[in-house]
């Protein structure tokens, strides 16, 4: 469209919105800065739960069993203890399990993306740019792995590895099984949206020029035509972070999650849920509206940045 | 509630029809399949119960009583058994059961391919006397015979070998698999596997039926939270078991009513008493302290039984000290007292075997198995962890849990045992023997307890007709492994079962529902 | 002179941004009349083609309108909203976009896009419509059109899609056409193709053309007048030749001197020093006063005049100076 | 196309190969099925005969060229669980996965696309923009939750619809409806909504997202420019255009769908092949879980060979490369 052609390399979506309109749309957007508010004192009361949370649940030595079942606020009829939240069937403190499950879910969350989005940039650039052979051979793994469904792969996944690891490490091991099975039930979307822009940007002036002054495909990769593919990556980076928080809980619900001693969000509710009808509202009400504050949020931040970083939807 | 709006509707249509009452109960585990023989598990042989019959049965409060026997008695000084059965009784084919049909039954069931033949391991012979007698020959004196085989149920042999199902197929399945031919109260009128089961009652049966019911259907549904919400809606009129949490809300429904008993499941803490070292020790990775008398006395007081019972079990169950409930045969009152929660003691002992800073280890749980069984662990290995020894948790579903088991995949795990005897004997022979593959003995003692006295106690107690002479026998046994401390027995599992408060039910401790007690009003 | 087709009249556009209020269109004027061709050119950011949007009433919020007057067959259009206006478009006004090959959807029949357009607005039955459209075909020189009008737009060339899409412009008979770089996309050997049907096709039926092009050699060919727009605002308007030849606004002389076929033969091309201004940050005055080398406090500060037609928008127009 | 079917086919051959290879090496994983078919008095002896029996001694690959061998042949064996054929088990289970999938689908994709255009056309409207933020409550609580709190409201708190199970079936030469009695449709209503919501969602964003980029485009433009009614631009031209990436996630939800019935049949009781797989799974009936997941994955490679040859109808352009991102 220019009309007066100047061969300049165009700055990157990311770079250009950070530099002047991110913020800006951020201020105009009380979803997005109300969404923000929450993801940040959540995350930030998980990271710090050591230091906020009055009881440390995964210790077990500290549990009083008669503590069980304190509704919220209210003594406890052998022991007099109290609780904010309450305490739930092991005489845990409800807070304090949130804020340690938050920890568990988030870590998982972020670690099995950063996975996916790792293994799915790195395939995804790879099979963009050298195609041939090895493009076929990574997007066909990629379609056979979009037809199993990824609650099965994550299932499949957790089976095996249950079965491979040292018996003496399996409880450790859960955690980064899950990270592990949500993280490759994950990756294909990153690796198709990166593939896709790599065949766009690969054809490029800047990256034809680049290649003409002899730099390495690895470099050009890197240093050209990741900065480019970085704003679609970060937007669905951000709505798998949810999508995994909910995925974790699932599978926990199917009995392959983290273990009730460190349990997560995810198992918090479905321990929960146990409890449902029988009066004690609040094990299954906090942990629920916790990851419901969460997921939301994550879900309303990643959509607002989709319009936000996408500059032809403004 | 809407079902019986619904049915008051249809009634008033069909006047004067026969009063129809149709009842509907979920249950956690369909019964996997529809032949007697095929597998020895409770919801098959709890469910075939209203459809098939043995020779003797159980009454509601567990005694044995007549059913297609009408008496029995010793042959001899304890050669055998003597039964003489009911006449006139028919299958609901309308075939006639006779002694043929016996023999038939005991060769069935006794087969190898069978699941009960367990059952028959003290029978020598079968004898049919005449048609209506038949003898039972033991290879050695067995008093509890009769009661042993109340779940050992009659086929017709006719149908039988006329259906190509003279033997039980449990890994193709025949056509006993899904079709029945019992005696039994109720005959099955459709069978979807995993989905349904409609009974109705058979007009043909030789006893005085108790119940009203003309239609009943056994749904199974997994989600305990989902067969709750059936009981609560009024889908269904039954459901078992009801958690354990809820019990005490549904109280307090107007509309549902619980009925609590206690099962015959005793809940129990097991050890690895004859590995060499601990599997799952960050730092005892060279002996086995649970080899330690002193060890497993600390594990014992160290659990609170009572908070256990107070909160995750809601007061729903009893503390037990044996291997079998107050409610079996050979149970020994003056044993009852449970080793006490006492931490220091505890403490004490730990120290005096030489762990004054505990050690770690791990302990195995089912999580599908027992009632809150995966809490229960977890309350434990709190415990434990507050006098020093510190567990790592590994629960899992019971698929995966019995291979662990038997490959010694454990430092300490949980065990739970009902005696299908209903007697003490039973879980001496199977849990407490010296494992021996040839002598079938010990078959479930993973730990490999191994006491030479109790070893030679069990065949006594097998045989011994006198019953004062066998409870001292049992007597001795039950004190030798309390003092052992083999297991430690913590509570007897609680009965749960949830109505609509328009049924009457009665609940057999063995936790079978029998269908020719409910009445619907 | 006649009525002009459509008559702009001191027209702005505005777009509240965060940086404030940008005018991408400016207090801009012209008319055209029937069957003329006006070249608008300038260079991109300009505001020629939102100056064509505004007229066709496709300006993406939140641009708008803010002031002035469009006139199109002596009525008012600016202010028409929803139906109103789109019942002119297509009908009164029709328009071409620079990109043959998105401008036509994909997955319709380039039949079936003639016929809907013509239904939507003429009285026609089907049948009809569809014979029209293969008259329409033949008529941009489409060979077969009997046949390719069940054609699908990517069995066609580029150039022969500009064509379809000047077909679709014309097809209800518009008393208008803005083409907006229609030849930017195409090969140079089919440019000149496309501009004379459009010039033909124009003269034929007397209607009215805004050609918004940054090429000066189609405006050279094509056009009877040009405006030449800089930073939103209109620096010249004339006859062609007078432009071409006698550029009076600094800018235009600059323009024509970098342009290759204006300034046939000389060695070099000229070009103007700096850039146009961002349209957040035009300058007071004259809007072309930091580039300009005759610029004086006068044009630093005062605004300059409006300019009509023959004029540029300059205090100090060059008179009579040959492109260099 | 038909050389592309073919190729298409053949790729799907494999991945079904593939698929059923990594899934038996997990079925050692997943338990040992002898516990649950022995009572509680066996004997080691007995859990040996069983597993020669079963052939579970030999390595998995045998084990998976024999199912493979029986597979081939329409035989996937017989159940350990039921002591029945495991193809005659599927064909039982299979209606009631089938209609609450497709009621869950066709909800799904009805909703999820009319949501989506409105979402897109009136972008900046109040009213879409709390569709959309509201829309976002579906997918931030796990399915099985939300399914438990239907049941709460909806059967135990307010009575109207039932809490599990498909109600009363209508035999139809051996598929089972549930669709032509009262009780089966309003057996359909809390499963459906619970499994298909999520999807609902998805397909409702991917729309609205697809249709803004789709309006954007030149042709569309174009369209209007030639004055077009909104509704021939929106629907017409917009829509078609947004349908093509579109179909191929729609393609690949039905599959999910089929999956995530999993969930939404454990905690409806829903009688289907998902709420069989758990079953499955948890008494460690080998034959059925591998018939169970060659199935889903035929399923998925047949829908996905279906969505292929759609494309051929939708697009003309035929292109070679659609594979490419969104």
């Amino acid at each position: 469209m220019s009309d007066f052609p100047i061969p300049v390399k165009p700055k990157s979506r990311l770079r250009i919105a950070l530099d002047s309109d991110l913020f800006y749309t951020f201020r105009r957007s009380p979803v997005a800065m109300v969404s923000a508010v929450v993801v940040l004192v959540l995350v930030l009361s998980a990271v710090l739960a050591p230091l906020i949370a009055p009881t440390n649940p995964f210790n077990p030595a500290s549990l009083n069993l008669m503590n069980g079942f304190t509704p919220p606020m209210t003594p406890n009829a052998f022991t007099g203890e109290s609780f904010f939240m309450g305490t739930d069937d092991q005489g845990r403190d409800v807070f304090s399990t949130i804020l340690y499950g938050m920890r568990i879910s988030l870590f998982v969350g972020v670690a099995a993306v950063f996975f996916a989005m790792v293994l799915g940039i790195t395939l995804g650039l790879i099979s963009g740019y050298v195609g041939g052979w090895t493009e076929t051979i990574i997007m066909r793994t990629a379609d056979v792995q979009l037809t199993f469904p990824s609650i099965l792969v994550a299932m499949l996944i957790f089976g095996i590895a249950k079965g491979v690891t040292p018996v003496e490490y399996r409880d450790q091991m859960a955690i980064w099984v899950l990270i592990l099975a949500i993280g490759l039930s994950d990756w294909v979307q990153f690796a198709r949206v990166v593939r896709g822009a790599t065949l766009v940007e690969k054809n490029k002036e800047y990256v034809q020029a680049a290649r003409l002054i002899g730099r390495t495909p690895g470099a050009i990769m890197l240093r050209h035509i990741l900065p480019n593919v970085l704003s679609p990556v970060l937007v669905i980076a951000t709505i798998s972070l949810a999508l995994a928080i909910i995925a974790e809980a699932t599978l926990s619900f199917l009995g392959v999650g983290a273990p009730p001693t460190q349990p997560s969000l995810g198992t918090l509710i479905r321990i929960g849920q146990g409890f449902l009808f029988s009066g004690e509202w609040w094990i299954l009400l906090f942990p629920a509206v916790t990851l419901l504050a969460l997921a939301l949020s994550v879900n309303l931040l990643g959509d607002w940045l989709r319009d936000a970083l996408n500059p032809r939807l403004r | 509630m809407r079902r019986s709006l619904r049915l008051a509707a249809i009634l008033a249509a069909f006047a004067p029809a026969v009063q129809a009452e149709e009842f509907t109960w979920a249950v956690n585990t369909d019964p996997q399949t529809m032949d007697p023989h095929a597998v020895n598990s409770a919801p098959v042989l709890g469910f075939l119960n209203n459809v098939y019959e043995g020779l003797v049965r159980r009454g509601k409060d567990m005694t044995v009583e007549p059913a297609l026997a009408t008496s029995w008695e010793p042959i001899g000084d304890g050669e055998g058994w003597r039964f003489t059965l009911r006449q006139g009784v028919m299958f609901h084919d309308g075939a006639e059961f006779t002694a043929q049909d016996v023999l038939f039954s005991y060769q069935r069931a006794s087969d190898e391919v069978s699941d009960t033949r367990s059952w028959f391991s003290p029978i020598s012979d079968v004898v049919v006397v005449d048609d209506y007698t038949v003898d039972f020959m033991t290879s050695a004196p067995n008093p509890i015979f009769p009661g042993s085989i109340a779940n050992w149920m009659i086929m017709d042999s006719g149908w039988a070998e006329a259906n190509n199902t003279a033997l039980p197929d449990k890994e193709n399945g025949n056509y006993a698999t899904l079709n029945t031919n019992g005696t039994g109260a109720f005959r099955v009128t459709a069978r979807e596997p995993g989905l349904r089961t409609v009974l109705e009652p058979f007009e043909g049966w030789w006893g005085e039926a108790e119940h009203n019911i003309t239609r009943a259907e056994l749904t199974p549904i997994q989600n305990p939270a989902t067969a709750l919400a059936a009981l609560l809606s009024g889908d269904v009129d039954f459901i078992n078991p009801v958690p354990i949490q809820d019990v005490a809300r549904l109280a307090e429904n107007p509309d549902v009513d619980v009925i609590q008993g206690i099962e015959a499941r005793v809940i129990m803490l097991g050890f690895p008493h004859e590995a060499e070292a601990l599997k799952y020790s960050s730092e005892t990775t060279d002996t086995n302290p649970f080899a330690d008398l002193r060890v497993r006395q600390a594990v014992a007081h160290a659990v609170n039984v009572p908070a256990i019972l107070q909160t995750i079990m809601r007061g729903n169950a009893q503390e037990v000290s044996q291997l079998v409930s107050a409610a079996m045969q050979g149970y020994v009152p003056a044993l009852a007292e449970r080793p006490a929660y006492d931490q220091d003691r505890a403490r004490a002992l730990l120290a005096e075997a030489g762990y004054p800073d505990g050690f770690s280890f791990g302990l195995k749980c089912p999580n599908n198995r027992y009632l809150n069984d995966e809490a229960v662990c977890q309350a434990i290995t709190g415990m434990l962890a507050q006098v020093g020894i510190t567990a790592t948790l590994d629960a899992m579903p019971v698929q995966n849990y019995w291979p662990e088991l038997r490959a010694d995949n454990y430092d300490m795990y949980l065990l739970g045992w009902s005696p299908g005897t209903f007697d003490a004997e039973h879980p001496i022979r199977f849990l407490a023997a010296t494992p021996n593959e040839e002598k079938r003995l010990g078959s479930w003692n993973f730990g490999g307890f191994s006491n030479a006295r109790v070893d030679e106690l069990l065949p006594m107690i097998q045989s011994e007709i006198d019953a004062a002479a066998r409870q001292a026998m049992i007597d001795e046994t039950t004190k030798i492994l309390q003092d052992e401390m083999a297991y430690v027995p913590m509570y007897v599992q609680p009965l749960v079962w949830g109505t609509r408060s328009n049924i009457e039910l009665t609940q057999r401790p063995d936790n079978f529902f029998i269908l020719r007690w409910v009445t619907v009003n | 002179m006649a009525d002009p087709v459509l008559s702009i009249r001191n027209l702005s556009v505005e777009i509240p941004t965060r940086h404030g209020i940008v005018r991408p269109v400016d207090g801009v004027s012209y008319d055209i009349q029937a069957g003329e061709i006006l070249g608008i050119v300038g260079e991109s950011g300009a505001g020629k083609s939102m100056a064509g949007n505004a007229v066709i009433g496709l300006l993406n919020p939140p641009a708008h309108i803010s002031k002035g007057e469009i006139w199109l067959n002596g009525k008012r259009i600016d202010h028409l909203k929803g139906d109103a206006m789109r019942r002119l478009r297509g009908k009164e006004i029709g328009m071409v976009f620079q990109d043959p090959l998105t401008s036509l959807n994909p997955l319709l029949r380039i039949g079936d896009q003639l016929t809907e357009t013509m239904l939507t607005h003429l009285p026609i039955s089907r049948i009809e419509a569809e014979k029209r459209a293969v008259a329409a075909l033949e008529e941009v020189g489409i060979p077969g059109a009997a046949e390719r009008v069940n054609s699908y737009p990517h069995e066609f060339s580029g150039g022969m899609r500009q064509r379809v899409v000047i077909a679709l412009a014309l097809c209800a008979e518009p008393s208008l056409i803005i083409a907006d770089e229609p030849t930017t996309a195409l090969d140079v050997s089919v440019q000149a193709q496309i501009i004379a049907l459009l010039r033909l096709l124009c003269r034929d039926r007397g209607t009215a053309v805004m050609l918004i092009t940054h090429d000066m050699g189609v405006i050279a060919e094509a056009t009877d007048r040009v405006a030449v727009m800089y930073a939103g605002r209109l620096a010249e308007l004339g006859p062609v030749r007078d432009v071409l030849t006698h550029p009076q606004h600094p800018y235009t002389h600059g323009l024509m001197a970098s342009t290759p076929i204006a300034s046939q033969g000389k060695s070099r091309l000229h070009q103007i020093p700096g850039a146009m201004p961002r349209l957040d940050a035009v300058p007071e005055g004259c809007a072309f006063n930091p580039r300009c080398p005759h610029a004086t406090d006068k044009c630093r500060q005062a605004p300059v005049p409006r300019v009509s037609n023959g004029q540029a928008a300059c205090w100090y127009p060059l008179i009579d100076e040959k492109v260099i | 196309m038909l050389a592309y079917i073919i190729r298409r086919v053949g790729q799907s051959a494999l991945v079904l190969l593939i698929v059923g290879l990594v899934a038996f090496s997990m079925f050692r994983f997943v338990g040992d099925p002898i516990d649950n078919m022995l009572g509680q008095e066996r004997t080691v002896e007995d859990i040996e005969r069983l597993r020669a029996q079963l052939g579970l001694d030999q390595p998995f690959v045998v084990q998976y060229y024999k199912f493979l061998e029986g597979a081939v042949q329409g035989n996937f064996g017989v159940s350990y669980r039921q002591g029945r054929p495991v193809a005659e088990i599927l064909l039982e289970r299979a209606p009631a996965t089938l209609e609450l999938a497709m009621v869950s689908g066709v909800l799904a994709i009805l909703f999820g696309i009319a949501l989506g255009v409105f979402t897109a056309i009136r972008r900046d409207g109040v009213f879409a923009n709390v569709i959309m933020s509201a829309s976002l409550i579906g997918v931030s609580l796990p399915t099985f939750l939300i399914g438990i709190l239907l049941i709460y409201l909806f059967s135990v708190e307010l009575g109207w619809l039932p809490s599990f199970g498909r109600g009363e079936t209508v035999d139809l030469g051996g598929w089972s409806t549930g669709f032509l009695t009262e009780s089966g449709l309003k057996a359909l209503i809390l499963p459906s909504i619970t499994l298909g919501l999520y999807q609902m969602t998805l397909i409702m964003r991917l729309v609205r997202s697809e249709m803004l980029e789709v309006l954007r485009q030149d042709y569309i433009r174009f369209a209007r420019a030639r004055g077009l009614r909104d509704r021939a631009v929106n629907f017409r031209h917009a829509l078609k255009n947004t349908m093509v990436p579109v179909i191929t996630v729609i393609g690949l939800q039905l599959g999910a769908i089929i999956a995530f019935a999993i969930i939404t049949e454990t905690v409806f009781q829903w009688p289907g092949v998902g709420l069989l797989f758990i079953n499955a799974i948890q008494f460690v009936d080998i034959p059925v879980m591998a018939a169970y997941l060659m199935l889903i994955s035929v399923m998925f490679v047949g829908i996905n060979l279906l969505v292929d040859i759609l494309y051929f109808f939708i697009d003309p352009r035929l292109r070679a490369d659609r594979s490419g991102g969104h």
